[in-house]
């Protein structure tokens, strides 16, 4: 194979950035513009293209804000302020990863004790499995209120309601992996430990839970990011005490879109890295234990 | 015909052992699994009985049941009538007394383990991994040709060197009786002749009692001490034969007349009844 | 010092400010109150929070209050602090709307979650159906005022404190707009005010506690009122959000201050006529109503008697 | 014979508390905890029954799909005796948690209305948005699956779009496509677009090697190999795709609508509801929204083994 | 000696073959495969020229690049080093020209088509399933003895019968070269023997040219008209036999002298530089 630069996964990723950056700008032009035309319009000024063209990227109640306007917002809520001061990006990403991560480790730790209880208990499997896919048809923002008041109720504040909130969304992809993972041993390997008289827990120390990895794997990575958005969401009825949930929420309140994609695009950095520390957690344990795939 | 030579068989093998114990007795088993379209009679009427210290091969075309008498010996599968006896025990109890060694078709070796710790794990399970396990792999790693190959992962090796490293993780345990299914299928010739001289060396070694099944013909003769040859529609046995040859081989055998002789009537007993589908 | 959870209404900003003086002045802490002050939000019911036990006073409004109380949730105001409402439709003039009779058609933007009481009394009033057909059409308006930048309705709801004020910064000027203001239409309704269970005031130990923590509360307010510039720049303190800008707290703190006083009692004593008059308009609207009977005893004037004894 | 008389007495224990539980008086555990022993009896009974119900089932191996779901139910029915009984034995306040009969009541007394916002959030939002998510998502991924570069690109934008959070982008949905459905169904699209793309892009790269060199051998089209062969690995990854958009699409359809709706739909009704502290009325909607994602899930996995019929995890 | 039996061998098949045209010509191929712990040499220096008619067995221990040489002929696999000539064109236009027809070492049917169903996928995919397409199918799966499974599944078939299946994808479209790769690895021998005569007979009747991959020496010996012996590290030709047999045969001529000359002279051609590993 020629390794032309095309080839590249860089350049490929450059291309698509560059091509959404034109296309954001060209957005932000047809839509502010629109916006600026009404305003004008409405005021009984007259108006021409340049004008509109000119004015389009400053107008204060963007529908979307240029990439520039969000970055310049970037910048300063993130480079421009102290990492602890409440103005700063970085301090509320603070917040919500606390919550995300507490969320996701309990919610992994649920997920694969509940799929542990499913493999191993035929009661469990034909009385829970279905109620685990119906727990999640519950819209989530909505019993999410209820849930911040019983467990306020309950003494229990802070980061842990909003963790239960992760918790709740991420546990889900796990136990449905981890199931399919603990089952996904192959017969011939099951029938193996079986001439040897394996135990139970031999069989699940020594095969399923090897033959589970690579799924549990791929189920974090999915559990991780739903544990973010748990945990922005959960900061909606905790009440704005911080967080880029708080933020995007505030943001929407006072009318400042820039402020609101600038929480966005964070959320969506903070899952990024999340996503990729996860997926590096996994290379270093499968390539331990010697995967071919690695 | 066929009844008569099979009487004079049961009656030749029980004076020939009659001082050895019974090592593996079924009678009249039959096993039927049940299909939407139909059942599959896979076992019917099967009657045997394997001394300690037999070589027993099972030929037969395939599908006819080769594979699920060894699995009912192994509690892999259940009879659905009749009876078996292993060591004079259940096969459930045997299992549990971990008295044999199963080899798979196919090598069966876990991928996250290196072939090392695959020979492992049988004596991990059973608890028996003491100071000697490692000479014990040792040994038996360097009998199959892999000595070079204790740290490599299962997917770094070919497939015939796969199967071998599998051969080798049943004789660790040094089993009783040895339970093969067609071990030596994914072989080029000669490393099969070379494992078949292996194989001879350590069941003449120990004495121990080896069950086995097989698709060469050449290869049950070379190997064993009774053929038991298999018909299928429903799965039963057609023929068992004892060999004639010395329990001590060569592969020189091969070339002499009561080894073609022997080979002949196996394949006259397999072409009886045999249709292609 | 005893403790106290105060549950907003809102999330942190200049409609609360007395609160928030208070405790930064320490007042409530002279007073011996240990205070904690749970920020609200659009998910957030007060009442909820009240009944589940994560707070001892909440600030709610009155329509809300009474329609609670009509479930079962036996909640009781023990002071009012706004006197006047500051709720209004801001409408665009270029929609055609002048007077409330040319709502007819149009879209309207208005907030939920309890706080659509008063306008679904002022529109049954009007005789204007909300259900679609002939009447109005309504929509539930988000958090903020864009529908009305960009078109999706005629009129929004505002608060005069806070959201006309965005509207204003958003490039609109007053000439373009036509505003309706509860107060003025007849249908104005008592808004923050501030609750408690009723079986708390059984308690004389906690009376006092309240009473306490109202005194030191309406301090604040005075002190807000009288500092607009300082209480706004205060809260930016307090905002966890860190979202808010000082302009708009200062001219929030300002606009609150004239809903606040009033009465010759002083900020926090409800006035009984204030509180027929918001039951009239929440029983007069036909079809649904939102309270069914004439409400007993969902106010107090015991804790407000209890402070002026202090 | 003991066992069948066991049986019968956890079943008449487990029956009793469920009728009791429907006609306890408020606070009744609070008077006299006593009554508690009778429901731990009544939870027993009930893991007893479920126990033996899935041993009765197991050993019956073509058991219709009426007896497979007796033990869901009993688990479900086990659920709600607990609920109602702990709501109305500790006397919960209904602002917090309504009874079971209280959601029931007010579920069948506003079917109209129930039926109305359904219409509005299911029929129109989440089945335009899904069918548009999960179609682009196809479309697309099997584009990528021909272009590296496309894959290169889409990939980690991928990733990094479905870490942005619902509630962020439903607003800015609502600005752009109005208060209406399509607004909501914009959002469900964004939130269904990758998991299907990158569900098909995993299936359409997994077909085996020797499949492929067989093809190859045929000197098969781009096309030919698509629809002959990849097509047919993609399906399992495009089922699992779609099951799980399917509870994220009413998921994203119900919190797009906290953020601005006309004045119907279940999101619309959950929230107004909450604030007028309506809550059995809010449980009555979740309902809705548990009985059709339930519904949904399940008509997708009959599909499945349907068009599976061939696939290991299916025969 | 080896070398000088290897020039012999190609002096004589030029005569005798010289009036049928070249098939496959190799020359000098090499392929190497760039891994991260060293590179394999799979192929080294390969000359083999194959004409129209033959049938080549390629035959040699597991992993001495049997199967890396067939799929470098289907186009498969791209030389490193060296060219080839398949009926005069590249590798690529010949698998264009669909020319060939490839049964893979493992069945490699479509799991959701039904038995008939994945014969006519060649068919389909050239454009050539026209009306005499069912009887082309019915034919050779007649042939390969699954006239009754047509609307089975392969799942629903034992591994020899898929095996079988494949070989009759192979067969429907009739293509002027057929490349085999273990066909019937999977297979008894007596099902083994039937295939062996029925696959003789096509290639008797049509004159089609095979290359066959087999790890069987008898099986090479009764097939081929030519034998390449491979040895592996790097994988090369050790030698070709051309065989003295006739082109008509019968089961009977493994009872024939030459049968068991040829093969022990395979045998000791594989023998050399063969060990364990
Ligand atoms: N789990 C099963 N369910 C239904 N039928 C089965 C099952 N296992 C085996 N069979 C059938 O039982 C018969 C015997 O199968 P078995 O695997 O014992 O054959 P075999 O002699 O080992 O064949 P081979 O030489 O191909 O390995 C076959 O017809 C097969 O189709
Ligand atoms: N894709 C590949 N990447 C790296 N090495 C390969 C690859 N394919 C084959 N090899 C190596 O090339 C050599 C030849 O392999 P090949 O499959 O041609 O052997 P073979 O003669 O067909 O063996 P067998 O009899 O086991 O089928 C082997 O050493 C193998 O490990
Ligand atoms: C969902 C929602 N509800 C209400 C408001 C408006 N609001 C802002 S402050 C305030 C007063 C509360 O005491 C009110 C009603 C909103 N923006 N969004
Ligand atoms: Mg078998
Ligand atoms: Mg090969």
């Amino acid at each position: 194979m020629s390794s032309t630069i095309s080839t590249k996964p860089w350049f490929a990723l450059l291309s698509f950035i560059i091509g959404i950056v034109v296309i954001w700008y060209l957005a932000a032009l047809l839509m502010n513009g629109k916006q600026l035309i009404n305003t004008l319009e409405r005021k009984k000024q007259d108006w021409t293209y340049t004008q509109v063209a000119s004015q389009a990227y400053q107008i204060p109640r963007p529908m979307l804000p240029a990439p520039h306007q969000v970055a310049a917002q970037l910048n300063k809520s993130v480079f421009q302020v102290a990492i602890d001061s409440k103005r700063s990006l970085i301090y509320h990403t603070g917040i919500t990863l606390q919550s995300t991560l507490l969320g996701f480790v309990l919610g992994a730790i649920l997920g694969i004790l509940i799929a542990v209880g499913i493999v191993h208990n035929r009661t469990l499997e034909s009385s829970l499995m279905p109620w685990v896919i119906a727990s999640q048809t519950i819209p989530i923002l909505a019993i999410a209120p209820i849930i911040v008041v019983v467990l306020g109720a309950l003494n229990m504040t802070g980061v842990f309601p909003k963790a239960v909130i992760s918790m709740y969304l991420s546990f889900f992809p796990v136990t449905i992996a981890m199931v399919k993972g603990l089952r996904s041993s192959d017969v011939m390997h099951m029938e193996l430990m079986r001439t040897y008289n394996a135990t139970q827990t031999q069989l699940f120390w020594k095969l399923r839970w090897f033959s589970a990895q690579p799924y549990l794997f791929s189920s974090l990575k999915v559990a991780i990011a739903a544990a973010l958005v748990g945990a922005v969401v959960a900061e909606l009825p905790t009440g704005a005490q911080g967080g880029l949930g708080s933020r995007l929420l505030s943001g929407s309140y006072y009318g400042q879109t820039e402020q609101i994609w600038a929480a966005l695009l964070m959320a969506a950095l903070l899952g990024s890295v999340l996503v990729f520390v996860v997926g590096l957690a996994e290379r270093v344990i499968l390539s331990q234990r010697g995967n071919a795939n690695a | 015909m066929l009844a008569v030579h099979e009487s004079e068989d049961f009656e030749q093998l029980n004076v020939l052992r009659s001082s050895r114990r019974q090592m593996i007795g079924i009678e009249d088993l039959s096993l039927v699994f049940p299909s939407a379209d139909g059942d599959v009679h896979a076992l019917s009427h099967i009657n045997l009985s394997i001394k300690q210290g037999d070589f027993v091969s099972f030929i037969g075309p395939s599908g006819c049941g080769k594979t699920t008498l060894l699995r009912v010996i192994a509690d892999l599968e259940k009879q659905t009538e009749g009876n078996i006896l292993v060591d004079g025990t259940s096969p459930e109890d045997a299992r549990l007394n971990r008295l044999y060694g199963y080899v798979f078709q196919a090598p069966a070796l876990l991928p996250w383990r290196s072939i090392y710790d695959n020979c492992a794990l049988p004596m991990e399970i059973s608890g028996r991994s003491g100071p000697h396990q490692a000479e014990q792999i040792d040994k038996y790693l360097k009998m199959v040709g892999l000595q070079d190959f204790h740290n490599k992962y299962p997917w770094q090796l070919s497939g015939g060197m796969q199967q071998r490293a599998s051969i080798a993780r049943a004789l660790c345990i040094e089993p009783e009786l040895l339970l093969m299914d067609e071990p030596f299928g994914a072989l080029d010739e000669i490393t099969r002749d070379h494992m078949n001289m292996e194989l001879l060396q350590i069941w003449q070694q120990t004495q121990k009692t080896v069950v086995f099944v097989t698709h060469s013909i050449a290869e049950a003769v070379l190997l064993s001490t009774h053929i038991v040859v298999m018909s299928p529609r429903p799965g039963r046995i057609a023929k068992i034969i004892q060999s004639p040859l010395p329990r001590v081989k060569t592969l020189a055998l091969r070339d002499d007349e009561r080894f073609h002789a022997l080979a002949g009537e196996i394949r006259d007993a397999l072409a009886q009844d045999h249709a292609i589908d | 010092s005893q403790p106290l959870t105060l549950q907003l209404k809102w999330v942190t900003q200049a409609q609360f400010a007395g609160y928030y003086v208070a405790l930064d002045k320490g007042y409530y802490e002279e007073a011996g109150i240990d205070l904690t002050i749970k920020p609200g939000g659009p998910d957030i019911a007060p009442a909820q929070v009240l009944a589940g036990g994560g707070a001892d006073v909440i600030v709610d409004w009155l329509p809300s209050a009474l329609a609670i109380r009509e479930k079962g949730l036996p909640m009781v105001n023990i002071a009012q602090i706004y006197a006047k409402s500051g709720l209004m439709l801001t409408c665009l003039k270029s929609s055609g709307i002048k007077t409330p009779q040319d709502f007819a058609g149009h879209t309207l933007g208005v907030w939920f979650s309890g706080n659509e009481y008063p306008f679904l009394s002022w529109m049954s009033k009007l005789g204007y159906d909300t259900t679609g057909g002939d009447g109005v059409t309504v929509l539930k308006q988000g958090f903020n005022v864009d529908p009305l930048f960009q078109g999706q309705a005629d009129c929004i709801s505002t608060m005069t404190y806070n959201e006309y004020g965005q509207v204003l910064d958003g490039g609109m000027s007053d000439d373009e707009l036509v505003l309706f203001k509860y107060e003025d239409e007849g249908v104005a309704t008592l808004e923050d005010g501030l609750y408690v269970l009723e079986d708390a005031l059984a308690d004389p130990a906690k009376v006092e506690l309240y009473a306490k923590f109202l005194k030191a509360s309406i301090k604040g307010w005075e002190w807000a009122a009288e500092n607009p510039q300082a209480a706004g720049e205060l809260i930016l303190e307090y905002d966890d959000t860190g979202a808010q800008t000082e302009a708009h707290q200062v001219r929030m703190m300002s606009e609150i201050a004239k809903l606040l006083g009033g009465s010759p009692e002083g900020i926090g004593y409800l006035q009984p006529e204030a509180f027929e008059r918001t039951v009239s308009v929440l029983l007069d609207s036909e079809g649904t109503p939102v309270i069914t009977q004439k409400p007993e005893g969902a106010y107090s004037h015991l804790v407000f008697d209890k402070m002026n004894a202090l | 014979m003991r066992k069948s008389m066991l049986n019968m007495l956890a079943f008449l224990v487990f029956s009793l508390q469920f009728l009791l539980a429907f006609n306890l008086t408020d606070g009744s555990y609070l008077q006299s905890p006593s009554y508690l022993f009778l429901l731990v009896a009544a939870l027993i009974s009930a893991i007893r029954l479920m126990t033996e119900m899935t041993a009765y089932v197991d050993a019956k191996p073509n058991a219709g799909s009426g007896l497979k779901a007796v033990v869901p139910s009993i688990f479900a029915m086990m659920l709600v005796m607990l609920w109602q009984s702990l709501v109305l034995g500790f006397a919960v306040s209904p602002v917090l948690l309504p009874s079971i009969k209280s959601i029931v009541i007010s579920f069948v007394n506003n079917l109209p209305l129930l039926w109305a916002d359904f219409q509005q959030t299911y029929l129109k939002a989440v089945l335009a948005g899904y069918v548009l998510g999960c179609s682009s998502g196809f479309i697309v991924a099997q584009l990528a699956s021909k272009s590296l570069f496309l894959r290169n690109g889409l990939l980690p934008l991928g990733n990094f779009m479905s870490a942005i959070p619902i509630v962020g982008i439903a607003p800015i949905m609502v600005m752009w496509f109005g208060f209406d459905w399509q607004s909501k169904a914009a959002v469900i699209v964004v939130m269904t677009f990758f998991p299907m793309f990158i569900n098909t892009l995993a299936g359409l790269q997994s077909v085996d090697h020797l499949h492929q060199d067989l093809l190859h051998t045929y000197g098969a089209s781009s096309n030919q190999r698509f629809v002959k062969c990849q097509f047919f690995y993609a399906l399992p990854f495009v089922f699992n795709a779609l099951k799980l958009n399917s509870t994220l699409a009413l998921i994203g359809a119900i919190v797009a609508e906290f953020f601005g709706t006309p004045i119907v739909g279940m999101g619309f009704r959950i929230s107004t509801e909450v604030g007028r502290m309506n809550m059995d009325m809010v449980w009555a909607t979740i309902l809705v929204a548990a009985l059709a994602g339930s519904l949904s899930y399940g008509l997708l996995a009959l599909l499945e083994k349907r068009l599976l019929f061939w696939h290991p995890s299916v025969r």
